[in-house]
C-alpha cells in the first residue's frame, strides 16, 4: 500500500515552500451514502511538520477541510537535502507520517 | 478510490502492533513509487502528530461567533493587513481553494471560519516563529457563505472577510 | 425548482446554430468543419487549450483549476496506476506485454478500429481484454482499478497529439458514423443530444456548470470530478452525461459508446493528450 | 427544431391530464396497464431510447399497486406508458433529424 502522503518541499535562499497532499476521505459525517445511512464523521484533526527537531507547522483541521486535504506553507531556516518530517492524526486515532528531503 | 476500504480496515485493526506493522509494509513500498512528477524520495518516519493538542471546543461550536470566542477568547477587528483569496463563485462547493496571508507581524496562528458551515470553524494553524504568515487549503462549503480569515498578531485578533458563491454545495457528496 | 430547471433547458434546447444536411460519410471533411467551428466561435482561446474544457472557457474556474493542479487530486489515482501497472499477474505477464511500446505513451492511439473483430476498441476494453486474455477478470469500467490505470497510461502520454485513424475498412467508416449519430441524437425527456451542450452551447451554464467544447472533450479522461469525489472513466462520463438529461445510460463500453468515443477522439486529432484532468 | 422541442413540454404536460382518469381501478387494471407500460418501455430498449423518468414512473406504479392503491398503480403506469411513447416517438424522429444538427 502507498503512502497517504505526497509531498513537495523546494528550498530557494532561505525559504522553503512545502506543499502536501494526504490521501484521507475527510467525511464531515453530513453525508448518506448509497443506502442512505449517514457516514460517521472521519477526518484529519492534526497534520504537523516538523525539521530538526523543531515543529515548522501545524494544521488543526475539522470536518470542513476538503477530502484528500491540501496544504501550502513557507518556512525559514531550513536547506537542499534536508529532511522534513509530516506526520497526520484522523478522529478514528489512525495515522501516517512520512520523511521528505527538502529540494 | 480504495481510500475507503483502506480506512476501514485500519479501523478494524487499531491496535498498536498491527498499525507498526503496516507501517513497516507501506516503508518498503514507498521507495518504488518515488520520482512520480518530481517528488522527493520518501521513506516512513517515526513521528507523530498529537491528537490531544487539537481544540476540539473551538470546532464544535455551531456558530461563528462562539467558534471565535472559543478559539481566541477575544472579538476581532477588520484589518485591510490581512488578504484572504478566495474565489467569487466556488466551482464547488467540495473543494473550494482558499489562501490567508499577512503583512501584520509577529503572527502566532491563522485561522478560517465559513459562517454558513454546521460547524463555522474550518481549520486552525498555530504559527511558530521561522514560518511564514500565510497558508494555502481547500475548504468545503455546504452553501454559499462568508468567508473569514482570522490571524493573531501580537495578542490581538485581526480579519477579512469576503462572500464565496457556492452554487454546488460540498455537503450532498 | 425544478420548473426553473427544466425552463432553462427548454431555452438551451432552443438556442442552436444554422444547420445543413448531410448524407455521405467524410470523416476528414467532419473533421475541418467541426475545428473550424470552435475555432472561429472561441478566437481567443488558443487551439491545444480546448483540452482543458471548461476552464478554457471561463477565467474565475480556470484559476481555482490552477491552483488545484499545482497539486492535483488525482495524484493518488496514477501512483495506484503506475503500481497495477508494473505489477505483473498471476501468470508472470504484465501489461505491458499487451500494447505497443510496452504501453507507454500510447493513450493518443485509442480507441482503434480492429478489423479482425470489426468492432472500435478504446483502451479501457483493451485493457479488459489484456487481463482476460491473462486469466484475470475483468475491472468495472467506471472508476476505481480502471480509472487508476487509465490515468497512469494517460499521464505517460501528456502532451502527444492524438492520432485516431479511420482505416479503410466500411466497417469503420460505419462505426465512426454511428458515433456521430449517437453524438447528435437528441434524446432523454429533456431532448439533448451531446451536441445541445457541448457544440451549441459550450461556456454556458447547464445549471451550475460551464459547458464543455466537445473539441479535445476526451483529452483530459480519465478526471477526478469534485462532484463525484473521486476518478472517473469515459464510461462514467458519459453514463452520467445521459442521466443529466433524463436518458437511462447504457452499459459501460457498450458499442454505441465506443462509437461515440472513436468519433469525438477523430474529432480531437492533433491536440494533446492532457488526462488525466481534474474537473467541476 | 421547434416541434423537437416541444416533445420534452408535451410529456410534462401529459403527466397532469391523466389524473382525472382512473376511478376504482382493481389488481386486473394494474396489471394490463403495467404490461403495457413495461413493452412500450421496451420498444423504446430496443431504440436504445429509455428515459429514467419512465423507470421511475414504473417503479412508483409497482409500489402503489403492492400498497394497494390501484387507483394511484393505473395513473402511474399510464404515465409510464406515455412517457415511454414519447421517448419511442422521440427516437424515430431522430433517426433522421440528428442529421439536422450536425455541425458543417
Amino acid at each position: 500500500m502507498a503512502s497517504t502522503i505526497r509531498m513537495r518541499a523546494v528550498a530557494s535562499g532561505d525559504t522553503t515552500e512545502v506543499q502536501a497532499l494526504v490521501q484521507h476521505p475527510m467525511d464531515s459525517g453530513f453525508v448518506k451514502d448509497a443506502k442512505g445511512d449517514l457516514i460517521p464523521p472521519h477526518y484529519i484533526e492534526v497534520l504537523e511538520f516538523q525539521h530538526a527537531g523543531k515543529t515548522v507547522f501545524t494544521a488543526f483541521w475539522g470536518p470542513a477541510v476538503a477530502k484528500d486535504p491540501y496544504v501550502k506553507f513557507s518556512f525559514k531556516g531550513a536547506q537542499k537535502g534536508d529532511d522534513l518530517t509530516i506526520s497526520w492524526v484522523d478522529n478514528k486515532g489512525q495515522s501516517d507520517s512520512l520523511v521528505g528531503k527538502i529540494m | 478510490m480504495n481510500n475507503n476500504a483502506i480506512m476501514s480496515k485500519q479501523t478494524r485493526r487499531r491496535d498498536r502492533l498491527v498499525q507498526t506493522r503496516r507501517t513497516v509494509i507501506q516503508g518498503a513500498l514507498a521507495g518504488g513509487l518515488a520520482g512520480f512528477a518530481g517528488l522527493v524520495p520518501l521513506t516512513r518516519a517515526r513521528a507523530a502528530a498529537d491528537a490531544n493538542k487539537w481544540p476540539k471546543d473551538a470546532f464544535a461550536q455551531k456558530n461563528e461567533a462562539d467558534a471565535i470566542k472559543a478559539l481566541y477568547g477575544k472579538t476581532p477587528e477588520i484589518s485591510d493587513k490581512v488578504s484572504l483569496d478566495a474565489p467569487e463563485i466556488a466551482e464547488n462547493g467540495a473543494v473550494v481553494p482558499i489562501s490567508v496571508n499577512t503583512t501584520l507581524p509577529g503572527v502566532t496562528s491563522i485561522a478560517i471560519i465559513v459562517s454558513e458551515n454546521p460547524f463555522p470553524l474550518a481549520a486552525s494553524y498555530p504559527i511558530p516563529a521561522g514560518t511564514a504568515p500565510m497558508v494555502a487549503n481547500r475548504l468545503k462549503m455546504a452553501k454559499t457563505s462568508k468567508v473569514t480569515a482570522l490571524v493573531e498578531s501580537g495578542g490581538k485578533i485581526f480579519s477579512a472577510s469576503k462572500e464565496v458563491k457556492v452554487t454546488v454545495g460540498g455537503c450532498g457528496g | 425548482m425544478r420548473r426553473a430547471l427544466l425552463l432553462a433547458m427548454a431555452t438551451l434546447a432552443l438556442a442552436a446554430p444554422p444547420v445543413f444536411a448531410a448524407d455521405t460519410t467524410n470523416p476528414q471533411a467532419d473533421f475541418r468543419a467541426f475545428r473550424k467551428y470552435f475555432t472561429e466561435r472561441f478566437p481567443k482561446v488558443p487551439l491545444n487549450d480546448f483540452v482543458n474544457g471548461p476552464y478554457s472557457m471561463d477565467a474565475g474556474l480556470r484559476k481555482q483549476w490552477e491552483e488545484i493542479d499545482a497539486f492535483p487530486p488525482y495524484q493518488f489515482a496514477v501512483d495506484k496506476g503506475k503500481q497495477m501497472f508494473d505489477t505483473p499477474f498471476a501468470n508472470g505477464k504484465t501489461y505491458a506485454d499487451c500494447f505497443p511500446n510496452k504501453g507507454i505513451g500510447i493513450r493518443q492511439n485509442y480507441p482503434y478500429f480492429d478489423s479482425k473483430s470489426g468492432e472500435v476498441i478504446t483502451l479501457d476494453v483493451a485493457l479488459n481484454q489484456c487481463r482476460e486474455a491473462n486469466g484475470e477478470k475483468p475491472f468495472d469500467y467506471n472508476k476505481d482499478d480502471m480509472a487508476a490505470l487509465t490515468a497512469y497510461m494517460a499521464f505517460t502520454s501528456r502532451g502527444k497529439p492524438f492520432a485516431i485513424e479511420i482505416p479503410d475498412d466500411p466497417r469503420a467508416l460505419a462505426a465512426y458514423e454511428k458515433g456521430k449519430e449517437y453524438f447528435y441524437t437528441r434524446r432523454g425527456q429533456l431532448n439533448f443530444s451531446c451536441a445541445s451542450c457541448h457544440v451549441q452551447n459550450p461556456g454556458g451554464h447547464l445549471r451550475t456548470e460551464v459547458l464543455a467544447p466537445a473539441l479535445g472533450i476526451v483529452a483530459a479522461l480519465p478526471i477526478y470530478r469534485s462532484e463525484w469525489g473521486g476518478m472517473g472513466t469515459t464510461s462514467r462520463r458519459l453514463t452520467s452525461c445521459n442521466s443529466q438529461v433524463r436518458a437511462a445510460p447504457l452499459k459501460p463500453e457498450d458499442p454505441s459508446y465506443r462509437d461515440v468515443e472513436y468519433f469525438l477522439s477523430y474529432m480531437s486529432n492533433g491536440l494533446p493528450v492532457s488526462g488525466p484532468g481534474a474537473r467541476p | 427544431m421547434y416541434a423537437r422541442g416541444l416533445i420534452g413540454l408535451a410529456v410534462i404536460l401529459s403527466i397532469g391530464s391523466f389524473t382525472n382518469a382512473a376511478s376504482a381501478a382493481s389488481a386486473d387494471d394494474f396489471k394490463a396497464a403495467f404490461a403495457k407500460a413495461e413493452a412500450a418501455n421496451k420498444q423504446a430498449g430496443d431504440l436504445k431510447n429509455q428515459w429514467t423518468t419512465t423507470a421511475q414512473q414504473l417503479k412508483a406504479a409497482q409500489a402503489e399497486a403492492a400498497a394497494g392503491d390501484y387507483d394511484v398503480a393505473v395513473t402511474d403506469a399510464q404515465q409510464a406508458e406515455a412517457l415511454a411513447n414519447a421517448s419511442i416517438a422521440q427516437a424515430k424522429e431522430q433517426a433522421a433529424a440528428w442529421k439536422q444538427a450536425v455541425v458543417h
